[in-house]
C-alpha cells in the first residue's frame, strides 16, 4: 500500500486503536462533560466504540466506505445521546463519499470527511465556534491537505480553542457564561480520533 | 451506591421493573418497555423515552391513560432509534404513534432518526417537543429550552386523548397545547453521582446552592448562598409566572430531584402555594413527588401548566401506571 | 436542606399536605390527619402516626382503604397522646378505634397514655405494636424488635378489612396476623440528616455500609466494607427467610430510605426476587419505592410478608391515598 | 424560707432555670444522641421545658406539688419520644406525692422523687444499669438524703457510669455492643436538671 492508498484493513486499524484510545481516555472525556455537560461522553464513547470494534472484528467489510459505514451504523445504534448519531453521522456520509472504491487516496478520505463534517452540521444546526466537536472536526479536516499529523494538530488545537468559547449548542449551551473556561468534550473526543489516525497512518 | 456494577445499572432496573410489574412487557435485551396489552385497538400509541435517572419517567408512566411503550437510554444519554421503532412497532394498531421527545439534542436526533426509520416501516409517526425550563434562555444562541417536568403534563394528558380515542392529530396537538401552556424552574442542593462517574458531577459547598439547573447533573445558570424554602420559592414560581402568565387555573408539579425527602418537599409545596396566591394565581390540582428525578440530587423543581376545562378533564381521567395512578 | 427554619418542617409539611390534598383534612396546629368523609358511618377507624421523616408513612397513607387518621410527631420523635385523643374522637363512628403502633419505646408509651385517655372519653381503643426488623434481636435486652416496612402491609391490609366493615376485634386480628407474618432488614449506604441537628446523624465513609438499620437515622448492628446489590439482597433477603420462613407466597416490598434513586432500587428489587427464587420462595406481589422512608438516607429495606388468598384479596383491594393508590 | 422549706416559687424556679439549661446544652444532648439513638433529645428536651417554662408564667400554680404536676403535664403534651412520658411521669408523679402542701422539706421532696423515679422504672420497663436516665436517677435521689450537691453530683456520677454499659433499653439498645463506649442522653439530662436542682437550691 503505497502512503497514499488506504485499504479497508487501514480504516479497520483507525476503528480498532480508536476504541483503545477512547477507552484509555474516558474517564477524562467524562470528567469534561462533567463540568458542562452530564457527565457521561466517556462511558458514551468507550460503549460505541467498543461495539463498533467488535463488529468489525467479527465481519470485517471489504472497502474503506463499508468499513465506515458500518462503523457509523454501530455508533447510531449503542451510543445515543449527541454524540451518538452526530458520530455515526460523519462516519457513514464519509463513508458514503468513499463509495465502493477498494483503496482511497489520502485527498478522498479528505473529501469524503469533508461531506461527513458538513452532514455533521446540518444534523446538529451548528458551526464552528458554538464550542462543539465541530471546533475539532472542521480545522482537522482542511489540514489534511497537508498531512495526517497536521490534521491531529489542527484537532487539538481546534479542541483547545474550544475553552474560551460560549457554547451555543448542546447541553453545556444551558449554562450560559458558566461553560467558558472549559474544553468541550465532543471537541476532545474529535481531536483524540485525529490523533489516532495519525498513529494508524504511522 | 446500590448496585452491581455501573455497566449494567440500566439492565439491572429492567430487570427489577419486569419483576416487579406484571402489566409491563419489559424487553431488557433491546431496552423497550411496552403495556402488556398492546398494540390496543383503534388507540394512537403513546412512546416516549430517554435517558435513564428520572425515574419513574418514563418507564414507570407506561399503562393505561398513560404511555403505550417507554425506551430507556443509559443514564443521561437519550435511547438510540433502534429502540424507538422497535417499540413504535409494537405499540401501533394502525392509528399511528405519537413520539414525546424531551428537548435535548441527543433526544431530539436520536427521535428524528427513528422517526424516519419507522416511517420507511410504514407506520404513521408525529412528534411533539417538551421544552419547558425556563431556566434556559430560548434563542439560536442555546439548543432551546430543555424539557424536564412538563414531560409528565404532557404524557398524563395526551395519554389520557389517546385512551378516549382521539386521532393522532389531535393527540398531537393536545401534547402541543399541554407543552406551550406549561413551564419549569429547578434548583438543586446537592449534585447527582452518576454509576458511570462514581463521584458528584459538579462541586456544590454545603450552604450553596445551584438556581436554574435541568435533570442530568448539571450545574444550574447561577449559584447562590444558600436560601430558605421561602425564598427560593419565590423566585422558581416567579420565573415561571414570568413566562407563562396564567390567566387560567394552574397545574401544579412540585417535584422533588431525588433525594429531598417528602417532609420538605411538602413544605416547599406550601410555599409554592403562598406565592400562588399571592400572584392571583388559581391552583385546580397540585402533585408533590419524585416524578422526574435526576438521580439522588438534592433539590426541586416546580412546574405549571394552565388548563381549561377540557385539560382537566384529561388530567383527572384515570391513569394507571406503576408511578401515577388514579380513578381506576 | 429545602426548608425555612427547623423548628417548622413539620408544620409547612402539613400545610402543604392540606394545599395538595383537598380529600384530607390537616389541623396543623393540633397535628392531625384525617380523612375528609370521617368518622365513616359504621367503620372502624384506624389510626396511626409516629415521628415524621418517614414520609409518606403515615399521612400520605390516610384515605379510604387505608388510615382514617395520622399523627405526626416532630422529626424522629412519637407524636405526644393529645394528638391520639384528638384523632381517635374524630374517626370513632361508634365501632371503635385501632391503633397501629410501631415498636419503639416512645411510640408504645405515648400511644398506650392516648389509649387510656380516649377509653376515659368512652372510645373503645385497640392497639397492636408493628415489630418487624429482623435485625434487632428480640430479647428481654433489647427495646424488641423496631417497626419499620411491615407498617404499610399492616395498614394496608387492616384498612381493607375495616372498609369491608369488619369490627375491631376482626381488624385488629388480621393487623396481628399480618405483624406475625412479616419481617424486614434494613441497610444504610449513607446516613440522614435530621433538621434540628443539621450534620449526618452518623459518619460513614464513603466505600462502607451499614447492615441492620432501622429508619431513624440510627447506625446499624454492623459496618461493613461497600457490597454489590447482589451481596446485599443475599444478606437482607436471608436474614428474613430465615426468621420468616415462609410457605405461603409472599408480598415483598423493596423500600428506598429516601435518597437512593429508583433507579437503583429497581435493581436491587430484581436481585431480591433472585434471592427468592433461589430459595424456592413464591412471590405473590411486588412493591417498589420510597415508602417508609429515613429523611435523606441512602439505603434499602426488604420487607416480606406471607399471604394467604384472604390477606391476598385484602391487598389487593382499593385503595386511595396519597401515598398508595390503584383499584378505584 | 429555711434551708429545707421549699416552695412553690422554688419549684418554678428549678423549672425556669433547668429549661435555661436544657437549652443551652441542647446540641450536646443531641450529639449524645445522634451516636447511639435518633439525634433528637436536645431538641425534645428544649421543645418540653420551654412550653414548662411558658405554661408555669402563664399560670404559677400554688403548690410545689402543682407545680410538677403542671410541668409534667407540659412534658407528656409537648415532647413526644420516649423522654416525654418517661420526664412526665417523673414529675407528675413526685408532684402527686407532695400532695397539696404549701411548702415540702428536702427529705418529703426525696420521697416524692422517689415515687416518681419508681414510676419511671415501671412505665418503662427498665433499671438501674440498662443505660438510660434511671441510672442517673435513681442514685440522685438516693444521695438527696445527704444534699443537693450530693444529689447532682451522683446523678453526674451516674451519667458517666453509663459509658461503658451496654443499652437494654430504648433506641441505644438496637446498637447491642455498639451502644458501649458512648454516654446516655438521657441520663445525661438527668444529671443536667439534677445541676440545675442543686444551683437552685443554692
Ligand atoms: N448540535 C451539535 N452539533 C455538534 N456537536 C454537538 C452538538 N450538540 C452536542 N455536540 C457535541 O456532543 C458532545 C456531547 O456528547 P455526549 O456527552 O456524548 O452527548 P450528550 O450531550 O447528549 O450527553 C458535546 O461536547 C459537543 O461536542
Ligand atoms: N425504657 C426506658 N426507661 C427509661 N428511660 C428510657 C427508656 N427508653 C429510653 N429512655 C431514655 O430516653 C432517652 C432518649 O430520649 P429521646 O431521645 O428524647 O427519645 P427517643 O428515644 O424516643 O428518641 C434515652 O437516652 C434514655 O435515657
Ligand atoms: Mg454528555
Ligand atoms: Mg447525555
Ligand atoms: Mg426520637
Ligand atoms: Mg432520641
Amino acid at each position: 500500500m503505497s502512503a497514499s492508498a488506504l485499504d479497508a484493513a487501514f480504516f479497520v486499524r483507525w476503528m480498532t486503536a480508536s476504541a483503545a484510545s477512547v477507552n484509555r481516555e474516558a474517564d477524562r472525556l467524562t470528567e469534561l462533560d462533567s463540568a458542562i455537560g452530564d457527565a457521561d461522553h466517556g462511558s458514551n464513547m468507550r460503549r460505541g466504540f467498543a461495539a463498533v470494534a467488535k463488529a468489525l472484528e467479527a465481519e470485517p467489510p471489504a472497502t474503506p466506505g463499508a468499513v465506515l459505514m458500518a462503523a457509523g451504523r454501530q455508533l447510531v445504534s449503542t451510543v445515543g445521546g449527541a454524540s451518538g448519531p452526530l458520530y455515526g453521522t460523519l462516519l457513514r456520509r464519509t463513508g458514503k463519499a468513499l463509495g465502493d472504491a477498494e483503496q482511497v487516496s489520502v485527498d478522498e478520505l479528505r473529501a469524503g470527511l469533508r461531506a461527513g463534517v458538513d452532514a455533521v452540521g446540518q444534523l446538529g444546526g451548528a458551526a464552528p465556534g458554538d464550542k462543539t466537536m465541530l471546533d475539532a472536526l472542521d480545522p482537522a479536516v482542511d489540514a489534511l491537505a497537508t498531512s495526517f499529523g497536521a490534521a491531529a494538530a489542527a484537532a487539538d488545537e481546534g479542541a483547545r480553542a474550544t475553552v474560551p468559547m460560549q457554547a451555543r449548542k448542546g447541553r453545556a449551551s444551558y449554562l450560559g457564561e458558566r461553560s467558558i473556561g472549559h474544553q468541550d468534550p465532543g471537541a476532545t473526543s474529535s481531536a483524540l480520533l485525529f490523533a489516532t489516525l495519525a498513529e494508524v497512518a504511522g | 451506591m446500590l448496585m452491581n456494577v455501573a455497566e449494567n445499572v440500566v439492565a439491572d432496573a429492567l430487570h427489577g421493573m419486569a419483576a416487579a410489574h406484571p402489566d409491563l412487557v419489559v424487553d431488557v435485551e433491546n431496552r423497550v418497555i411496552v403495556r402488556r396489552d398492546a398494540p390496543v385497538e383503534g388507540k394512537v400509541g403513546l412512546l416516549s423515552g430517554g435517558g435513564s435517572g428520572h425515574e419513574p419517567l418514563h418507564g414507570g408512566f407506561v399503562g393505561p391513560g398513560m404511555l403505550d411503550a417507554a425506551c430507556p437510554g443509559e443514564v443521561f444519554t437519550s435511547p438510540v432509534p433502534d429502540q424507538m421503532v422497535r417499540a413504535a412497532a409494537a405499540v401501533d394498531s394502525g392509528k399511528g404513534v405519537l413520539f414525546l421527545v424531551k428537548n435535548y439534542t441527543g433526544d431530539v436526533l436520536n427521535f428524528r432518526m427513528a422517526e424516519e426509520l419507522a416511517q420507511d416501516e410504514g407506520i404513521q409517526v408525529a412528534s411533539v417537543l417538551v421544552d419547558d425550563d425556563v431556566a434556559v434562555t430560548d434563542s439560536t444562541f442555546t439548543a432551546g429550552r430543555r424539557g424536564t417536568g412538563a414531560t409528565l403534563f404532557v404524557e398524563k394528558i395526551a395519554g389520557a386523548a389517546a385512551d378516549e380515542g382521539a386521532p393522532l392529530e389531535r393527540v398531537e396537538a393536545i401534547a402541543r397545547q399541554v407543552v406551550a401552556q406549561s413551564r419549569s424552574f429547578g434548583v438543586a442542593l446537592a449534585p447527582c453521582t452518576t454509576p458511570a462517574k462514581g463521584s458528584p458531577t459538579f462541586d456544590l459547598p454545603a450552604g450553596e446552592l445551584e438556581l436554574g439547573v435541568g435533570i442530568h447533573g448539571e450545574p444550574g445558570r447561577e449559584r447562590r448562598a444558600m436560601m430558605t424554602s421561602h425564598e427560593i420559592a419565590d423566585v422558581a414560581v416567579d420565573a415561571v409566572l414570568t413566562d407563562l402568565e396564567p390567566r387560567l387555573p394552574v397545574l401544579v408539579l412540585v417535584n422533588g430531584m431525588g433525594a429531598t425527602p417528602l417532609l420538605e418537599l411538602y413544605g416547599f409545596a406550601a410555599e409554592v402555594h403562598r406565592v400562588l396566591a399571592e400572584r392571583k394565581a388559581a391552583v385546580a390540582r397540585t402533585l408533590v413527588g419524585n416524578y422526574v428525578t435526576s438521580l439522588d440530587m438534592a433539590g426541586a423543581s416546580v412546574t405549571l401548566c394552565q388548563v381549561d376545562g377540557d385539560l382537566l378533564r384529561l388530567w383527572d381521567a384515570p391513569v394507571q401506571t406503576p408511578g401515577l395512578r388514579w380513578g381506576r
